[in-house]
């Protein structure tokens, strides 16, 4: 019973982590058919600034939760209006020029940082679950992950922003002729995809290590969970994240890490193809 | 036939004996010019150098997204060396190094093709494959994982894996001068294959479909069909740039599946020129070059320079080097043809609009 | 909606569709159409935009796979065949936009439409033919993504009979075209006639009266006439679902 | 290509000459011996992945070369040190490695840090028949004339923590490894060493070196209760696991023993409350008191800045490496590789900030003192020194005096 306990923690905490690394990369394909493939090294880019900033001595939740979105939003923006806005349409060629900035951000960080992993002390300690020891933590990532779903369907639903970016998405055209710049709109949702990967990264640090191509162990995941969600961005990649979460966590509790992992990518790939629309082009059409 | 029309044949035809001969001068030149080291390098070169060309065969003229070309390179370096050490005679590992990827292609390609998967998607999904791949023959440690008498060895690979020999004689090993002869063929064998492929009722089809898959549905040709065969023929000529890959070295490890090896071939093609065939190979000769000259210092991280040209050719340069030089050279020549540049250097448009409409 | 038509031949037909519906979400794009076309016949398709001429042609292609009903051609049931098969059996199509394949010169588009059922030789001396036919020579070995649109159709026109089709659907030939040039589409739509079976959709009502014999009349879905070209362009429905579509 | 590793060579001297102020270098290289110089050459990851411990490797062959030549050098001609960066890349140990053997033609090669890396570049160096020394501790069991390893191997390291695990905390043992040979083997060694000694293993875990969630590994463990748990884990990413570990609150519940923690930067970069009382075995540490072992650390503390240190096995091993082959070209009076084998094959012995190192004849492995330690605020605490202590495990299938042709890895069968 008590391991039950322990392993469904576990099963809805790799649900948050999941949903975590992949929101960022879901909203910029969802709203502009770009696939970032520098996604993984945004995440990076954020645990290292909350690395730099604990060693700097900022609080840890701000250098965590707060600094990271901020500073790699920011970055974001300028990717944004030095490459990427000169390739819009151009599918094919954002994904190259995305895969370009990723191996120059790899390649920048390890010329500063060096090549070593570095790491943010875990802020809270543990608790019990009957006799099984359990991280604190896990529930700073359940929490964070509740807020960043909360946060932006209330975004998309209840703000002007959030009604002109789903009117962009439906037809750039059409919200273009009612006096929205969808240049400006693509500008603000690659920010804002961006401050979630940094936001992502900044909340993983201090599980995993920090080293400059730690992306890589994330990217492949994020991208299957973005197509299996389909169009509903938020719905969508919830969903997603939930069913992925659950195969990954109890394939590795039975198994080990790598055939969770494996059971996870073969599983997308299978849904992909069933559904080619992701779950959301099928079902809950209408969400968000 | 107009004269034009003959003449635009005969300058290819005279390109492709160029090429061809420039090949094959390399071929039996270089043993003469550079030392054994030398021609160790130049197999590597053109070990990626058909590499390219598999993944500037797949993208650049049947306008597929194939972003995961290692496993197949991979597949083939495996499945050569698993058969090599098991077989002891390498005749029939080479065959089973091309017809592994090609078996694999198939069916994936049968699974993404006909089920109606579409371009952005394939390229996903190719990715995805190389790393399960990776993953998997990464969790082979153990005496456990063996196929015959090879072990797969997991993550530290497969040492020792015995070179070709002359058929039959599975005593007369190449040396690294025999090695040289079987890869730099292999190219010019290569590129012949696919000028002519191209030139080939099937090869114009392919790049038809590229163009405008609708169209060439419209007209009766099964773009699933066509997709599928270039797909599998290029794994296949991954598969033997795996092999000689492996001659190469001796040696093969989970790496070769690795995100970085997809990503320099797609590199290599980027730069050379997409929808041409030298151009892949000049882009992989130049950047591999790159690489190992940049393997020399270790004050800047290597990726940092190729993160730099990738952003830079697909701003600029979007065309590659290649057509680029050629359009160049006809706007300072007469300007005969710039139909022909302009058709030469056009890409195979991947943007999709935002949703698909439905036009009534 | 049966023999209405004068005249109609009793031969076999080589196109039947019956009872074809095609519903997006909640819109009936089609609605219940029952169409026959006999062999070797010339028929114009009109009606508004949005009335359903395209989504039919869409059907009759493969592009799309109808919601309920069958189609038909000669024997076979070609309802929801895969658009190369249904091209297989001998049906061709000039789409409404220029459809054409951009980076390839003309004359290789045109061999592209040759090459499919016959050997290459003869796909050369097919593409020859064809060039001079249609006046394309001298453009030959230019690039499609290059010229104009009115060329462009020519083009995908030249594509299309390459292939030898039986049934050739034409979407909007005319169109974006000079009035010259409209003159020597209504030419060759004859010429092709006299051995193939042929289905126009146009606006241009001068252009219907130049080339049409009957007319099927098509609106919100559905089939609101089919007559000879006389009676229908005189019919006041015709007129009032023209002009008040238009107008609106 | 060749113009790049030249001024990258000249670099390296030059930032060594810089360092080392009025030490040797200048003398030499102003003087120089007017003999042709002895090539050695090295291959090891300055960058990538395993380039923190690669760069100290690095230092400390520059650091090993320039004592040799300020002493005068080896039979009255310089050494000159041939170093690529391999970039933690497989393809470059192949390419470099060739060219160290085909076109620098060098004397001897003292590199290669992964297993992996290692099996890559032993069939290029039998075939060129250029002598090779890999300096890492590692799993044991290379067999092969041609090549001599200096690190430690399980039966001198690991048998030691799993013997006082054994006595200090109890007799079921938890085994986590890195999924690849050197972890498989371990956890083959460990799980023998446990039975040996009267334990138990409850469960066995590999992972690949690319895992960085430990969480549902954490939960297996807890849910078969082990006395210890002993890892093999390897690299940046597992170092995750001990993060993970202390987070879920399992570090004063279940001791732990490794045996490769603290080989990189651990002590250095994780929280001592999670490191402190890991119990791990090497054949040096860098709180060793031995006027050797002091010196050595100053030396290159002298060269390369105070900062270093984080010295530890792999440097002192590939310091012994190159000193025992040393040695062997004095006793051999030449660098002809057979003449050179002969001389370490009989059983040569020196003296290093190791203790007394003794290559052993029949496996090519070293003799070597080890030592039990734990870290406790950032330092080693030494616990125990196991003096001479033989490759027991490589010997007992390796016999290179017997079968000079044996040329394999030898994998524990238990």
């Amino acid at each position: 019973m008590d391991l039950t306990g322990l392993v469904a923690f576990n099963v809805v905490t790799g649900i948050a982590t999941l949903f975590l690394i992949t929101i960022g990369l879901g909203v910029i394909y969802g709203m502009m058919r770009i696939i970032n493939l520098a996604h993984g090294e945004f995440m990076m880019l954020g645990a290292y600034t909350a690395v730099t900033a604990v060693d700097h001595g900022v609080n840890i939740w701000v250098a965590l939760l707060v600094l990271p979105p901020l500073v790699v939003g920011l970055i974001g923006l300028a990717v944004e209006r030095t490459v990427i806005r000169f390739l819009y349409g151009r599918m094919m060629d954002t994904m190259l020029a995305t895969w370009g900035i990723s191996l120059g951000l790899i390649g920048l960080v390890t010329t500063l940082f060096g090549n070593v992993v570095k790491a943010v002390p875990t802020p809270v300690g543990s608790f019990e679950i009957g006799r099984y020891g359990a991280s604190l933590f896990n529930l700073v990532l359940i929490g964070t992950a509740l807020v960043a779903i909360v946060a932006l369907l209330g975004l998309l639903r209840f703000t002007k922003f959030g009604l002109v970016l789903r009117a962009t998405m439906q037809n750039a055209r059409m919200a273009a002729a009612l006096g929205v710049s969808p240049g400006t709109i693509y500008m603000a949702t690659f920010a804002l995809g961006s401050a979630l990967a940094g936001l992502a990264g900044g909340v993983l640090a201090p599980i995993s290590g920090v080293s400059p191509d730690m992306g890589a162990a994330y990217i492949a995941r994020a991208f299957i969970t973005v197509l299996g969600g389909g169009p509903a961005i938020v719905t969508g990649t919830g969903l997603a994240s939930g069913l992925f979460g659950f195969i990954d966590e109890l394939v590795s509790f039975q198994t080990s890490p790598v055939i969770g992992d494996v059971a996870l990518l073969c599983a997308a790939v299978l849904l992909i193809r069933v559904l080619p629309q992701g779950i959301t082009g099928r079902f809950l059409r209408r969400s968000l | 036939m107009t004269p034009v029309h003959l003449s635009a044949r005969r300058r290819s035809g005279l390109s492709f004996l160029a090429v061809v001969g420039a090949g094959l001068a390399i071929l039996f030149g270089a043993p003469h010019l550079v030392g054994t080291y030398g021609l160790v390098q130049l197999t590597l070169f053109a070990a990626v150098a058909i590499f390219a060309l598999s993944q500037g065969f797949v993208w650049g003229f049947a306008g597929i997204m194939s972003f995961g070309q290692a496993a197949f390179l991979g597949l083939g370096a495996y499945a050569y060396a698993v058969a090599a050490i098991d077989m002891g005679d390498s005749t029939v590992p080479v065959l089973i190094s091309v017809a592994v990827p090609m078996l694999f292609a198939a069916a994936l390609g049968y699974f993404m093709f006909y089920g109606r998967i579409s371009d952005a998607y394939i390229g996903v999904i190719t990715l995805t494959v190389s790393v399960i791949l990776f993953q998997l023959t990464n969790a082979t440690s153990g005496s456990q994982y063996h196929i015959g008498q090879a072990e797969l060895g997991g993550f530290n690979g497969m040492p020792s894996v015995p070179p070709i020999n002359v058929p039959g004689m599975p005593d007369d090993q190449l040396d690294q001068t025999g090695i040289w002869y079987v890869a730099m063929g292999s190219l010019v064998v290569v590129y012949a294959f696919l000028r002519a492929l191209l030139a080939s009722r099937f090869g114009r089809v392919v790049v038809a479909i590229r163009e405008n898959e609708t169209r060439a549905q419209l007209i009766g040709y099964d773009p699933r069909l066509y997709k599928l065969l270039s797909f599998t023929v290029s794994a296949g000529i991954a598969g033997l740039a795996g092999c000689i890959y492996v001659n190469w070295g001796g040696f093969i490890s989970p790496t070769v599946f690795a995100l970085s090896m997809s990503a320099q071939v797609i590199i290599f093609v980027l730069v050379g020129g997409l929808g041409t065939l030298l151009g892949p190979i000049l882009g992989a000769v130049l950047i591999q070059g790159l690489i190992n000259a940049a393997g020399g210092q270790s004050a800047v991280d290597p990726n940092l320079g190729l993160g730099i040209i990738l952003v830079a050719f697909v701003l600029l340069i979007p065309q590659g080097l290649l057509p680029t030089a050629r359009a160049l050279l006809a706007r300072a020549g007469s300007r005969k043809e710039p139909a022909r540049a302009a058709a030469e250097t056009a890409r195979p448009l991947a943007a999709q609009p935002l949703a698909p409409e439905t036009r009534r | 909606m049966t023999a209405t038509r004068p005249g109609a031949a009793p031969l076999r037909p080589l196109l039947q569709a019956t009872d074809v519906s095609m519903r997006f979400g909640g819109v009936k794009a089609v609605d219940s159409v029952n169409f026959t076309l006999g062999e070797v016949e010339l028929r114009c398709l009109i009606g508004p935009n949005g009335a359903g001429k395209s989504t039919f042609f869409k059907m009759l292609t493969g592009q799309l796979k109808p919601s309920s009903g069958q189609i038909r051609l000669r024997d076979a049931d070609i309802t929801g065949a895969h658009p190369h098969e249904i091209a297989r059996a001998g049906v061709g199509i000039k789409t409404q936009v220029p459809n054409v394949f951009n980076a390839l010169t003309v004359r290789e588009n045109v061999f592209i439409g040759a090459a499919r059922r016959t050997s290459v030789k003869r796909a050369d001396a097919i593409v020859d033919e064809m060039l001079v036919r249609l006046r394309l020579t001298s453009i030959a070995s230019l690039a499609v993504g290059q010229l104009a649109h009115g060329q462009r159709q020519w083009v995908e026109i030249a594509t299309v009979l390459a292939g030898e089709p039986e049934l050739v659907l034409l979407d909007e030939p005319a169109a974006g075209m000079t009035q010259d040039e409209v003159h020597r589409t209504a030419e060759l739509i004859g010429e092709i006639n006299k051995t193939h079976a042929l289905i126009v959709v146009e606006h241009d009502m001068p252009f219907i009266r130049l080339i049409a014999k009957t007319v099927t009349v098509f609106n919100q879905g559905r089939i609101l006439m089919e007559d000879d070209v006389g009676r229908v362009l005189a019919d006041q429905r015709v007129r009032d679902v023209y002009l008040g579509k238009q107008a609106a | 290509m060749t113009q790049d590793t030249i001024s990258r060579r000249r670099a390296l001297k030059l930032g060594g000459a810089v360092a080392a102020g009025t030490v040797a270098m200048p003398f030499y290289a102003r003087r120089a011996f007017a003999a042709e110089p002895i090539k050695l050459g090295s291959l090891l990851d300055g960058t990538g992945a395993l380039g923190l411990e690669g760069r100290r490797m690095i230092q400390t062959t520059q650091y090993a070369v320039d004592k040799l030549n300020a002493a005068g050098g080896l039979l009255g001609r310089p050494i000159q040190l041939i170093a690529y960066d391999t970039q933690s890349t497989m393809q470059l140990y192949s390419q470099f490695a060739q060219k160290l053997a085909l076109e620098d033609k060098v004397d001897v090669i003292q590199g290669g840090i992964t297993s992996a890396s290692r099996e890559a570049i032993r069939p290029i160096f039998d075939r060129d028949k250029t002598l090779y020394f890999y300096n890492t501790q590692y799993e044991g069991g290379v067999c092969d004339r041609n090549v001599f390893c200096t690190g430690s191997t399980p039966a001198q390291t690991v048998d030691h923590i799993v013997d006082y695990a054994l006595k200090t905390w109890g007799k079921k043992a938890y085994i986590v490894a890195a999924d690849y040979n050197y972890g498989h083997i371990t956890a083959s060694w460990m799980t023998k060493f446990m039975k040996d000694g009267g334990g138990s293993v409850v469960g066995t875990d590999f992972f690949p070196l690319d895992v960085t969630n430990f969480s549902s590994a954490i939960s297996r463990i807890q849910q078969a209760a082990p006395d210890i748990v002993l890892s093999a884990l390897v690299g940046a990413n597992h170092s995750g696991f001990y993060r993970q570990w202390d987070a879920a609150g399992m570090k004063g519940k279940i001791p732990m023993g490794s045996s490769v923690f603290g080989l990189g930067d651990e002590l250095t970069t994780m929280d001592p409350s999670t490191t402190n009382g890991i119990v791990t075995c090497y054949g040096w540490y860098n709180s060793l008191t031995t006027p050797a072992s002091v010196d050595f650390v100053k030396g290159m503390q002298a060269k390369y800045g105070a900062d270093v240190t984080d010295l530890g096995e792999l440097d002192t091993a590939t310091f012994d490496g190159i000193m025992l082959w040393a040695d062997a070209v004095k006793k051999a009076g030449s660098v002809d590789r057979d003449k050179v084998i002969d001389a370490l094959e009989s059983g040569i012995t020196v003296e290093t900030p190791s203790g007394k190192v003794t290559m052993d004849p029949k496996t090519h492995h070293t003799i070597r003192t080890a030592y039990l330690a734990t870290p406790k605020d950032r330092k080693w605490d030494i616990l125990q020194t196991f003096p001479d202590q033989y490759p027991a495990d490589t010997a007992g299938a390796c016999d290179l005096i017997k079968n000079p042709k044996t040329n394999k890895q030898f994998v524990p069968t238990l």
